[in-house]
């Protein structure tokens, strides 16, 4: 059992227009670069992307959003992106926003084959519209259906030929979540290790999740908030 | 009045030892750095860490490190990396013990309102909206009064909601407040703040019981 | 006429390169040991493992590694541990490719009884439950007649179920059959095993279309 | 912050007659051994257990029904003990059979402050019974409630003083699950360590989950089924 592929662009081959794809990452911090440079050269259209952000002008989601390879945006923070609000303010691009733990919990739940859960986030605002509102316990709590993905394409600090993966410190975010939640799961490495090098007590995401794996290359890792304690 | 360390230097004093707490955006923040010494607490960003840090020595920053605000940290001896979906877990089973965070409202009943602003680009509630419906213990830190001159402590929330009957604190520039029953209860004043200016930057309803001594920082 | 051995070989040749698989207790552990070379296939055990390996050498073994038999196991390279929800999440997600698991019985539209006999002490159903009710693919091992000569494929189960509507493939000693539509459908005979041998072992409906070759193992 | 204490004996001084406790472990492997020693030692009567296995008749949870400690058992499987069959036969114990995989996800959703959790386990069998059938996507799901109880109590093989907890191999199993849902957690571990020794990505169980934990001694770890491939 082998899932290693080439590079982002045999990766992303089959990424059809209109598909729905979750994208790992908090901000520019876990992104799947590679990736999403494939995307923007492949010049998929209309796709329907679910990440927590939509990275920034020129980085990260921004780089697709500027090829208006983007149709909805489902995320919970939005903010930092001045080509977002022009197309969403002029009707081109449609966003839901969703808060950050249903985000979580709901790409959780498609990969533990739970058709839904239950959150009290949200409960008596316009987040709960059309929404079935459930009392346990005396309080009340929202059903969330899980997310369908065709394609989820996360970033692994390393990973093994049998697509397992370990994530680096806050680069976790969304990626083991999204990882469990596509049809197909793309994962992007800084390292590929074969298999038998990590640790099984170790590994985040299972390789059952993980459909192909490449090693990425040329990271930029981008910081978008660098804040820094000045040498004594 | 206080300004904005002032704000966060009395919610560090709600601040016990052994508590997990959860800081928000601006004003809350700044808590960290007047938590008194003797009390340790964990901080938790919703991003994926507990036992977040100061910001590093310049040079030292790394990219995978980072608070939900985005800015570069680090991490103290005892931390704990996790997923979204982890870390929401946490807050909404209750194990976060404190969380501190900004509001555009607050109303008489607890609702709080901090999101979004009717014609303006909407950014997104972030986690704003898990943290105010699981937190056991939320604590507001706000300006009470807008440019305009116009209170923020309100009968009903103008703004669309982020959370219903929720926050149990506020902490703002002229005074500390509990929430409950209906009303803010005026427990502190702010240095050299009076009862009547607090009076006249309350919209919602206000119960003052007795004499309400200015607060001790 | 097929022995545990020819049903778990039989069996085996179902399983397809790449594939994901939990082997039950009991018939489908034997499945492991024919797995045909140049098929790749991961095992999984419920109770946290992918990888799982053949049983250590003696004097090597690992009270903390064990299957979901209780036995004593190794890993194979590339392999991986988890808690008990998540490996009960992949299962339900669908990941796990295929499911072989023993049974008492199985009704013609595919439900399975296989963990409590009334007026005996139950054991309890362990995974059972949640494997035949998530897994896409389940071929179920079994003898197709009790120690009494009585049939156990059946019109409707007598035994209280396991799951319903979701046998896709039952391997006895007589035959293997595809479960569909509402009835068995004969696929192949067992070695030296007749027709007719399969029709008076059988109670639920049968389909038997065209000529049924002898299977080849 | 340090959640260190003494040893089994003060971990479990406050567990009361009563009470509902989750007990970590897979058969006989991974389970709170000193904890349970110490149970047994102190008594306590009228315990209702959520744990997947019972142990043996003279090991685990087995000693406490040997003391007659139990009123009720939640598992998923309950062989393999003499006592455990004698006192269901005489009434004198309860007992509930619940599927292995809703027993872990039920421990989860109270981990996750989500109230029910939703699985096509027991859909249309007696597990089913008197439980709201719900359809999505064209399945049947059961609606099952999150588990509360007073005490988890688990074992991990590497903590540190601030309650973060590492696992070893299957041992893992059951214990991070339940180590989530306790209202109080106890957890024992073979080698406690100052924090900052452990890697913050390797932890399994974030300290946030852990009130009390304590390096165990004299572990048996005995195994169930010894299978061996001779030496050749």
């Amino acid at each position: 059992m082998n899932k290693v592929i080439k590079n982002a662009e045999e990766a992303v081959r089959d990424i059809e227009d209109g598909m729905t794809l979750m994208l790992g990452g908090f901000g520019l911090c876990g992104i799947p670069e590679n990736c999403i440079t494939a995307l923007v050269k492949k010049g998929t259209k209309n796709l329907t992307c679910i990440s927590n952000n939509a990275g920034v002008d020129d980085f990260g989601i921004g780089l697709m959003l500027q090829g208006k390879q983007v149709k909805k945006m489902i995320s919970s923070y939005v903010g930092e992106n001045a080509e977002f609000e022009r197309q969403l303010l002029s009707g081109e691009l449609e966003v839901e926003l969703i808060p950050q733990g249903t985000l979580a919990t709901r790409c959780m739940a498609a990969g533990y084959g739970m058709p839904a859960i239950f959150t009290p986030a949200g409960v008596g605002t316009e987040v709960a519209e059309g929404k079935e509102v459930r009392n346990f316990n005396g309080k009340d709590y929202l059903m969330e259906m899980a997310f369908e993905a065709d394609f989820a394409i996360v970033k692994a600090w390393k990973g093994d030929t049998m697509g397992n993966l370990i994530y680096k410190s806050t680069a976790r975010n969304f990626n083991p979540v999204m990882a469990m939640g596509g049809k197909i799961t793309i994962a992007e490495v800084e390292e590929l290790v074969p298999a038998g090098e990590l640790d099984p007590d170790q590994i985040h995401t299972p390789g059952i999740y993980v459909h192909r794996i490449f090693q990425g290359s040329n990271y930029e890792k981008r910081i978008e908030q660098r804040t820094v304690t000045p040498k004594s | 009045m206080l300004d904005k360390n002032g704000i966060a230097k009395r919610i560090a004093k709600e601040v016990q030892d052994g508590m997990y707490v959860n800081l928000g955006i601006g004003i809350p923040t700044l808590v960290a750095n007047y938590i008194p010494d003797g009390i340790s607490v964990v901080l938790q960003s919703e991003n994926g860490l507990l036992g977040m840090g100061p910001f590093p020595i310049d040079g030292q920053e790394d990219a995978d490190l980072i608070n939900a605000g985005k800015q570069t940290i680090t991490t103290l001896p005892g931390s704990s990396t996790f997923d979204s979906a982890l870390s929401f877990g946490m807050i909404r089973a209750g194990k976060v013990d404190l969380t501190i965070l900004g509001a555009m409202e607050v109303s008489e009943n607890g609702d709080i309102a901090n999101w979004k602003i009717p014609g303006k680009m909407v950014k997104g509630m972030g986690g704003a909206m898990d943290l105010v419906a699981s937190a056991q213990n939320i604590i507001v830190a706000m300006q009470q009064v807008n440019k305009h001159g116009e209170s923020k402590l309100l009968k009903a929330c103008s703004l669309p909601l982020t959370g219903v009957n929720c926050v149990k604190k506020i902490v703002t520039e002229l005074g500390v407040y509990e929430v409950k029953d209906g009303a803010f209860h005026l427990l502190e004043r702010a240095p050299g703040v009076s009862v009547e200016e607090i009076k006249k930057a309350t919209l919602g309803k206000l119960v003052i019981a007795g004499d309400i001594s200015e607060m001790i920082l």
